[in-house]
C-alpha cells in the first residue's frame, strides 16, 4: 500500500539512480555488532478502518466524564470548547506547522501567538506573557527558578522559596525536580483552619526569592488576604500566583495586587481535559523577569520594507542558542494548545468570560447550599468564598463514598486524602459552567443516602 | 491586515453560553477580590473569529502546504484519522485521577505504547510522562543522578556533550545540577574518541549522544563511546530525536545505552504546530527503572468482579516505581499525544522499519539529486557536503561556504530563496561544525516527484544573482523581518492606547 | 500548480485496507462483465491527497476568507456547531429505510422544522423533501398541477413569471409541462399590476412571485397581485430564497400565497461549498396538502410498548398524503442539511426575527456607506441606485450606467477589480431590468467595520483609472479567464495522452 | 449576545447615520395589513452548549447502523469515507463558497470540478461528466428527458421510453415526475425469473427514445446480457445504465458496452448514508447527449496572460441563461458531497477501488455460502452474480423476520415486498466493505432459527 510512503514500489529505482542496489546498502554504515538481525517483534500494520474500530473499542471502554455526571476536578475542569475552535485549530497550516523559524512564511502563527500573550497579559494583569509552558505543575516549578534567578544575589534567605503547604503534592514534586539541580530549598506557607493563608506564617518568607500561593486555592477557596501579601513579603521575594484562568472574570487580577509572576493551567480556556495533556501552562511576569523567563515569546517587529511584521525574539534565553547557560531547556512547547485558548478567548470577549466565571461561581454556590443542607455531613469552609470547588467532610472516608457513589454511576469528587493523608473524609467536590442543577440534586441525594447509611 | 484587537464589537460574546443556575445577583465576593476591570479583550462575533484565525492559517506555512525539509524536525505527514481518534470523548473527556477500572482502555494502550518502545529501543522500562523531548532528557538525566545518589556516587557531577549536540541536552543536564563537559565533535559531527578518553574519570555521570549525529551520520565508534563511559562507572544517554532513522535497524539498547528518550511527536507525528505539543518517553535499562516518575502501566491478572470493565484478558493498572524521582509534569504527560502516536504506530506495527528505511532512502536520493541537478546546471562551486560519506541516515547536511566566499550568497539567503520557491527552508546554521550549514530532512513522506522537483529549484535559486537573492523572499505574506529590530524595539503585547 | 492527474505515485492506494473476506481468486464474473482496464485515476498518498486538496482549497474563496456580498445567494456564517452536529452517527449513519421506532430522533427533527416553517410562512403544512429551491419550485408545480387536474380545470396551461424573476421559476414550470407567460416588470422590478390584469384568465394556473423583488424591493402591491390571480381561480406562488428578508415581519400566507419554497442552505445556513448541497422545502395552504410528496412527518399519541423510542410524549411517524404527486427525490431529501439547519434555527428561536432585522439593516447600511463614500470622494458620478426607493430589504442594486458610458468602465471591471481587493464580487448583470447591475446582499453576519471598509474600497476601484480596470485581476491566483475559449475549444476532462 | 450577530448593540447608531431611529422604519414599506404583529409563537433562542446536548440528545436516540449490525443498502451503503475527506472538505474555502461565478477566485473549487468529471469519466469510461446531480433517482430522470430531447425527433416510438421493470418505485416516481411534463411515457422491460433482462422484451425499446437498466440491478444480480443490449436497440436508442460506482473497480465500465448515458447514485463513493442526502447523483455521457445534457461542466481554459484556468462552460444549457427552455432547473446542486467523492477516488487509486469492489463481492459472496447452507430458506438467484446484496426466499413474510431480527438487534436487510408487492417472504440481504464475517455468522445464524421456527 502506499498510504502514507509514497515511494513504496519506487525503492529500486531509487536506488539504482545513486548506484546502489538494495536498501541494505543504506544502513552498511551501521556496525555488524549493533545490527538488528531479526523483525521487529510488533504485530502487522492495520488500515485505518482497523485502527479506528479497536481506537472506538479501547477508548470507549474509558469512562468519559461527557457520559456521567462527574464532580471531579482538583486542577483540570470540564469545559466547553466552541465548535468553531477545533474546525480551525485542525487547518493544516496551524496544525502541521513547527516553531516558526522562518518568519516570513510563519507570520500567522506568530501573531496567533503574540495576540495570545496580549490576552494572557491582560486577563492576568501582567504585561509580559510567554507561549507557552507544558502545563500548570511546571509553569509553577519553572516560576521558582525564574524567581531566584532573578532575585537570589539580593536575597536575605538565599536558594529559598515559599510554597503554600495546601499545594498538590504532584506539583510539589514537580517544582521539587525543577529546583534540586539549582540547590534551592522549598519551605511551606501555613494556612488558617478556615482554608485562609496564614499572614504571619508568610512573613517568614519575607527576604526569600520567592512565595508562590494560588487562587483560588486547591480547596477551592477565593483567598482576601492576598492583597496583603506583597505587601508582606517585599519587593525583593517575588509573589508568584497561581490561577484558574476563569476565575478571572470576576476575581481581581493577581498582576492588580502585587503578584510578580502569575501561572497557571490553561487548561479551562480552550482545552479539553484529555486524560492531564497535552493542556498548556500559563506564564506571566512583569518586566524585572523577562530576560531570566523560561519559553517562547513572539514580538512585533517591522521587515525591510517597514511593513508589521513579527517574529520570536529574546531568543538568547533559550537553549538553542544559550545551551546550558539557557534559562529552561524548555523547546517544543504547547502552542497549538495555546492558539485554541486564545481562540476561545477571542470567542468569548471580556462579558463572555465574566459570564462563564459566573456560570462556576453560582453553580459552586448552588452545590454548596444543597449540600450544607445535609446534616450528616459537614462544609468546614462554608463561610468562606469559593469558586468552584470546595471541601466537604464526611461522616466516613471519601474512599468509600467515592466507591458508593461510583456504583450509581457519579463521580462523585476527588479524595482529597490524596493531597492531605491525615484527611481522610475530606471530599473536594467540584462544579464547573458543565454542570446542571439536576445534576446537583443528584449529588446531594446520594450524599445524603449514604451519610445516612454509614453514619447509622 | 486583520488584528485581533481591532475587534471592538458590538454587546455580549461570540457565542452565546447557558444562563447561571443561580441568578448573578446572588454571588458575592470579598471587596478586595473583585476585578474591577474585565480585560480588554477584543469582542468578536463567531463569524469575525472564523474569519480571523482562517486569515492567520493562510499566512503560515505547514507540512500540508508544502514540502517542510526543516532537519531535525522530522516533519513527516500527520495522518487525519489520528486526530479523529484523539476527539473521541474516551480520551478527549478523561480525567487523569479517574478510578483504574474507568480507564482501561488507556491504561492498555499506554502499556502498548510502552512495550512497542521498550521493543524499538532495546531498553527494559519505558515511561510516557514526560511531554517534550527536552523534558525526556531532564527526567532521565534525574534518574541517572538518583542512581548515583543511591550508591553514593556523589562526585559524579559531570554531563559530557559533544559540541554538535542539540542545545536541549546540555540545558537539561544543567538544570539537574550537572556541569556540563563539551567535546569537539570531528569533522562530520562524529564523537573524538581520543576527545572523549581525555576527559573521562570517575567524575562522569553521564554521556549524552545523538545517533545518527546531527549531521545525519551515524556514529560507528558508538560501542566504543559506551565502553569508555562504561569503564569510568558513567552512564550512556540516547537521545532519540534522530530515532525516525533507525527503527528495526538497530537499537540504543544494542549500542549500548542505558537511557534513551523518543520525540514522539516527531517519529511518532503527533501534529505541534507552532512548536507544539510534543511527548517524550523515556526509556531506561533495568538498573535505572526504579527511579522512573510514576505512574507508569504495568499488567496483572484481572481480580475476580472486574472482568466487566477489563478490555482484554488482563488487568492494566498504575504501578509506582519503588524510589521513584516524583513527577515531571502534574498528570499522566501528554495522553492525547500518545493516543495519536499510537494510531500511527498501529499503522505500521513491524513496518515501523519500513518506515525507517523510507526516510532514509528519500535522504539518500534528495542529496543526490541536489548533486545531480547542481552537475545538471553546472553549479558544482557553490556547496559542499557537510560531510563526506557514502550515505547518510534520515537527514543529511550541506556545506553554503564555497557560495558564501565565492558570490556572497549565505545559507540564510538560500533559505530565504527557497521560501520564494513555495518551500520551506532546511535548519540553517546548525550544527556550528559545519559552516554555513543547510540541513536536509526530506522524510519518508515525501514522493520522489517532489524531492526531484526541490532539488532543481534548490539549484535554481543557487543560480540567481546575489544581489537578488539578497531581497529574497519576495513573494511571502511579508520580506525578511527584522529579529534585531524586535529585539531591539520590544513589543510583546498589543500596546492597547499606552 | 498542482494537478491530480501528474499523481503516478508508488505502488497500491493511499489509505490502506482490510484484507477481502474471502481470497480474491474466489471471485469469478462472466467473461463478458469483467473490467479489462481499471480507471486511469491517479495514485496518491495520503500526504499528497491531503497536499493537493490544500492547494486548491487555498485557490478558493469562501465566506470564511473574506466578505462575500453575494446578491440572492444570502452568503451568511456557518456556524462551525452544525458541522459537528451533522458528524453525529445518529444522523450520518442512518439508513432511510430503517423502521420509524429507530429514528424517533430524526423525524422529531423533521417534525420541529416542518412546523416552524409553517409558522415562519404561514403555510399549512411543509415538506422537507426537496433537495433545493429550484427542485422544490417544480414540487409546488406540480402540487398545483395535479389539484387543477383533480378539479377537472385542466385548461390551466399557464404560469405567470415576472422577467425579473430567477431562472428557475420559468425553468421548474416548463419542466411541469406549463406555457410560461413572461410579465415585464415595472423599473423596480416590482410587478407590474396593469401588465399582470393584461395577462390574466382561466387558463391561469400559477402565478410565481419573488418578494422582496430580485432588486431587493418590497412588492407592496403585492395583495393586489395575489387577489387578481385568485380572482381568476390561480394560485400564486412564492419564491422563498428572499426569505432572509422578512422573517417575523410579514409571511407568504399574509400576503395571500398558497405555495412557497425555502432555500434552508441560504436562509438556514446550510453550507453549499462551490454550488450546494441545498434543501428546499415547500410549504402549502391546506388545499394544496393532499399533493405533496410524501412522506411528511406528523405526530400522534404513543402506541404501548413503544415508550421506550420515543423522544417526547409523542409519537413520530411518516404520513403519506391522500393525493401525492409522488416522491421528487428517492429518500427522504437532504436530512442532513435539514438538520443543520435544525441546529441554525435553534440558535435564533422567536430571534429569527432579529436575524432578518439585522440584515435588512446591514443591506441597508451598506448601501448608505456606498453613497457616502462615494460622496466623500467626489464620485457620485459613477453609479446610481438600481430603483429608486428609501428603504431596501435585505439587498439592494446599482446600476454602473453612468460609469460605463462616462468612462468606458462597466460592472464586470467594477467586479473584477473588487477581487482584487479581496472581495467576492456582487452579482453582476442580474436582475436583468437593471442596466450594468450589481446587486449587494451583505446578510446580517457582517459587522459594521466590514461594511464601512467595503465602501470605501469600492469607490476606490471606481477610481481607478479604465485601463488599469480593464487589467483586473491581477492580484488572484489566474487573471481573467476566457470563458469564450473554455466555450470553443472545450476541454471537459483530462487528456490523458490522447 | 453577539454570537453570529456583529452589529448586536450598534444598531442604533447605524441607524441614526441613515436618518432613521428605529427598526420599524426598515420596514415600513411593508404594507399594514400583510403585516406580523405578533412575535413568532416559537421558543426562546438556545447556546451552542444547548443545541449540541439536544442534538446529541435527539440523533443518540436514533439507531445508527454503525453500532448495529445492519444488512440494509438497497441504493444506499454502509461504507468508509477516509479521516483526510472530512479534514479537508471542512476547510473553509471550500466549504463556505458557492458557484463559482467568479473564476479568477474559484480556481480551487473549479479545478476540482474538473478533476471530478474526469475520474467519473474514466470511472464509467463515457467521455463527459457534470458536477453533479442531486441524487441517483433525479440523476436516472434526468437521464430520460435527456434522451427524449436529443432522439425525440428521429425516434420510431416517440415521446417514449423503456426502463427495466426492477426499478424501485421511488425511483420510479421520480421518473415519472420528471417525464410527466415532457409528455413522456414510460414503459417496462421485462426480467427473466433467474433476474436476468428479457432480452426479447428490451427487443420493443428499440426506436424508442431510451433504455434505463442498472448494473448491478436492485437485486443485487451482475447482469452479463447488457453488452447485447446496445446492439438490439440501436443507435437512435440512448442506453442508460444506472451503477453502483463501486461496482466498477470490478466489472466493466457501461461505456466500454455501448451505455450512451451512465447514471448513479455517488454515495457509496466518499458520502456517508445521510438518512438519503446530501448525497450526489452521477451523470455521464457521450458527446451525442453534450449540449442537452442537465447540470453543471467546468472547462480548462486559459487566462488573459495565457496561463491554465478553470470556469463553468456550456452555460447556455442552464435555467440562469436559457430560462424556461434550459435543460433542466438545476441550479443549487451537489458539488461539495461530489468534492468528497473526488477526495475519496484520489485517495483509493485504480488499485483501491478494485480492492474495495473485492471486500464487497468477496463479502457477498461469503453470505451467499452461509445462508445458502440453511435449508428452511432458499436464494433465488443463487447461480447469479451478485455484487453486493441478494434476495433470500423466506419462509414467511420478510417484514416478520426484519422484526424477529431487530429484537436481536440486528437490521437483517430491505422488506423488497415494498418494491415488489407480490414478493411478500423476499428479502434483500446487503453485505459491503464494512460487514465482517462475524455479522454474517450471526445473521445466518439468526435466520436459522427464526426460519425453523416458522417452519415449524
Ligand atoms: C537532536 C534533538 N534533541 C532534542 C530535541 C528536543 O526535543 P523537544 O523539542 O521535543 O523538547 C530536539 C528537538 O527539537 C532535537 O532535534
Ligand atoms: C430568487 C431565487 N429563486 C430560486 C433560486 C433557486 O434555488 P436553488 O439554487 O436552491 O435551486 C435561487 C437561488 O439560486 C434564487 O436566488
Amino acid at each position: 500500500m502506499v498510504d502514507q510512503l509514497p515511494n513504496r514500489g519506487l525503492e529500486l529505482e531509487m536506488l539504482q539512480e545513486m548506484g546502489m542496489s538494495s536498501i541494505d546498502d543504506l544502513f552498511d554504515d551501521i556496525p555488524v555488532g549493533v545490527r538488528m538481525n531479526e523483525p521487529l517483534p510488533l504485530p502487522p500494520p492495520q488500515s485505518e478502518e482497523e485502527i479506528i474500530a479497536d481506537a472506538r473499542r479501547l477508548l470507549g471502554a474509558n469512562l468519559a466524564m461527557s457520559e456521567v455526571v462527574s464532580f471531579l476536578g482538583a486542577g483540570l475542569y470540564r469545559n466547553y470548547v466552541p465548535a468553531s475552535v477545533f474546525q480551525l485549530i485542525t487547518r493544516g497550516e496551524f496544525l502541521t506547522s513547527y516553531t516558526p523559524y522562518q518568519p516570513e512564511v510563519s507570520q500567522g502563527m506568530l501573531q496567533a501567538m503574540w495576540e495570545f500573550q496580549t490576552l494572557i497579559s491582560e486577563l492576568v494583569g501582567l504585561p509580559i506573557s510567554n507561549l507557552s509552558l507544558y502545563d500548570g505543575s511546571t509553569a509553577a516549578a519553572e516560576a521558582l527558578t525564574c524567581a531566584v534567578r532573578v532575585h537570589n544575589r539580593k536575597a536575605e534567605q538565599k536558594d529559598t522559596v515559599y510554597v503554600s503547604e495546601l499545594t498538590p503534592p504532584d506539583k510539589i514534586s514537580v517544582m521539587k525536580n525543577y529546583c534540586q539541580g539549582a540547590g534551592i530549598t522549598i519551605k511551606f506557607i501555613k494556612h488558617n483552619s478556615d482554608g485562609s493563608i496564614d499572614l504571619s506564617s508568610a512573613q517568614q518568607a519575607a527576604g526569600s526569592c520567592g512565595v508562590y500561593v494560588e487562587q483560588p486555592n486547591p480547596l477551592g477557596l477565593l483567598d482576601g488576604g492576598y492583597p496583603q501579601l506583597k505587601e508582606i513579603i517585599g519587593d525583593k521575594t517575588a509573589l508568584i500566583v497561581g490561577i484558574q484562568p476563569i476565575s478571572l472574570g470576576l476575581v481581581e487580577a493577581p498582576g492588580h495586587y502585587g503578584a510578580d509572576i502569575v501561572v497557571g493551567e490553561g487548561q479551562p480556556l480552550g482545552s479539553p481535559i484529555t486524560a492531564g495533556g497535552p493542556i498548556y501552562g500559563i506564564f506571566a511576569c512583569s518586566k524585572t523577569y523577562l530576560r531570566l523567563m523560561p519559553g517562547r515569546i513572539a514580538g512585533k517587529s517591522i521587515d525591510v520594507d517597514g511593513q508589521e511584521a513579527y517574529c520570536l525574539t529574546l531568543s538568547t534565553r533559550e537553549q538553542h542558542i544559550r545551551r546550558h547557560r539557557a534559562t529552561s531547556n524548555i523547546c517544543t512547547n504547547e502552542t497549538l494548545i495555546a492558539l485554541m485558548g486564545a481562540m476561545h478567548m477571542s470567542l468569548l470577549g471580556p462579558e463572555g468570560l465574566n459570564h462563564l466565571a459566573l456560570r462556576n461561581i453560582t453553580a459552586c454556590n448552588l452545590a454548596k447550599q444543597k449540600l450544607s443542607e445535609i446534616n450528616t455531613i459537614a462544609l468546614p469552609h462554608l463561610q468562606g468564598t469559593h469558586f468552584n470547588e470546595f471541601i466537604v467532610e464526611l461522616p466516613s472516608s471519601a474512599a468509600d463514598c467515592l466507591d458508593y457513589l461510583d456504583g450509581i454511576g457519579i463521580i462523585g469528587g476527588f479524595d482529597a486524602s490524596r493531597w492531605y493523608p491525615e484527611r481522610k473524609n475530606w471530599l473536594l467536590v467540584t462544579v464547573t459552567d458543565q454542570t446542571s442543577a439536576k445534576e446537583i440534586e443528584l449529588l446531594a441525594a446520594h450524599i445524603a443516602a449514604w451519610s445516612v447509611g454509614v453514619s447509622a | 491586515m486583520s488584528r485581533l484587537f481591532d475587534f471592538a464589537g458590538g454587546v455580549g460574546m461570540g457565542y452565546s453560553q447557558p444562563d447561571t443556575l443561580m441568578p448573578k445577583e446572588s454571588v458575592s465576593l470579598p471587596a478586595s477580590l473583585i476585578r474591577k476591570e474585565l480585560p480588554r479583550w477584543p469582542r468578536l462575533s463567531e463569524p469575525e473569529m472564523v474569519r480571523h484565525y482562517t486569515w492567520l492559517s493562510r499566512r503560515n506555512f505547514g507540512i500540508d502546504t508544502g514540502f517542510y525539509p526543516l532537519g531535525s524536525c522530522t516533519m513527516k505527514h500527520n495522518p487525519r484519522v489520528n486526530e479523529v481518534i484523539a476527539q473521541i470523548p474516551g480520551i478527549a473527556q478523561i480525567h487523569p485521577h479517574q478510578p483504574e477500572h474507568h480507564l482501561q482502555g488507556l491504561l492498555s494502550i499506554f502499556h502498548e505504547m510502552q512495550h512497542m518502545l521498550e521493543i524499538c529501543s532495546g531498553m527494559d522500562q519505558v515511561t510516557l510522562q514526560p511531554v517534550a523531548g527536552a523534558q525526556g532528557e531532564f527526567t532521565a538525566v534525574r534518574c541517572v543522578q538518583e542512581y548515583f545518589r543511591k550508591r553514593g556516587e556523589d562526585q559524579r557531577t559531570k554531563v559530557i556533550v559533544p559540541d554538535s549536540a542539540h542545545g536541549t541536552n546540555p540545558a537539561s543536564a544543567a538544570m539537574a545540577g550537572f556541569e556540563i563537559v563539551e567535546i569537539p565533535s570531528l569533522e562530520d559531527g562524529r564523537i573524538d574518541i581520543d576527545a572523549l578518553r581525555a576527559v573521562v574519570d570517575d567524575t562522569v555521570a553521564l554521556m549524552m549522544v545523538t545517533n545518527p549525529n546531527t549531521l545525519g551520520l551515524f556514529e560507528n565508534d558508538i560501542s566504543q563511546a559506551s565502553e569508555i563511559i562504561h569503564s569510568v562507572g558513567g552512564q550512556m544517554y540516547y537521545d532519540g530525536a534522530n530515532f525516525n532513522a533507525i527503527l528495526g535497524r538497530t537499537s540504543p539498547g544494542l549500542m549500548g545505552f542505558d537511557a534513551v528518550h523518543f520525540n514522539l511527536h516527531k517519529t511518532f507525528s503527533q501534529p505541534h504546530g507552532g512548536g507544539g505539543p510534543g511527548s517524550g518517553p523515556i526509556g531506561v535499562k533495568s538498573h535505572l527503572a526504579e527511579f522512573l516518575p510514576g505512574p507508569i502501566v504495568k499488567k496483572r491478572p484481572i481480580a475476580s468482579g472486574h472482568e466487566n470493565f477489563a478490555v482484554d484478558d488482563m488487568w492494566y493498572g498504575w504501578y509506582q516505581p519503588a524510589n521513584s524521582i516524583g513527577k515531571v509534569q502534574q498528570w499522566h504527560g501528554n495522553s492525547g499525544a500518545v493516543i495519536r502516536c499510537w494510531a500511527y504506530y498501529r499503522r505500521y506495527g513491524y513496518g515501523l522499519k519500513d518506515m525507517s528505511e523510507h526516510a532514509v532512502l528519500n535522504a539518500n536520493y534528495l542529496r543526490h539529486a541536489l548533486h545531480r541537478e547542481a552537475q545538471k546546471a553546472g553549479v558544482t562551486d557553490m556547496f559542499v557536503d557537510g560531510a563526506t560519506t557514502k550515505v547518510a541516515k534520515h537527514e543529511f547536511t550541506l556545506s553554503l561556504l564555497p557560495a558564501k566566499e565565492k558570490y556572497g550568497i549565505s545559507a540564510m539567503d538560500v533559505a530565504k530563496g527557497l521560501l520564494d520557491k513555495g518551500y520551506m527552508a532546511p535548519t540553517v546554521y546548525f550544527p556550528l561544525v559545519v559552516p554555513e550549514c543547510m540541513m536536509f530532512e526530506p522524510t519518508e513522506t515525501e514522493s520522489r516527484d517532489t524531492l526531484d522537483k526541490f532539488a532543481k529549484e534548490f539549484i535554481e535559486v543557487l543560480q540567481q544573482d546575489a544581489e537578488i537573492l539578497h531581497e529574497a523572499p519576495i513573494t511571502t505574506p511579508v520580506r525578511r523581518v527584522d529579529e534585531v529590530y524586535a529585539a531591539r524595539n520590544l513589543c510583546l503585547r498589543h500596546p492597547f492606547d499606552e
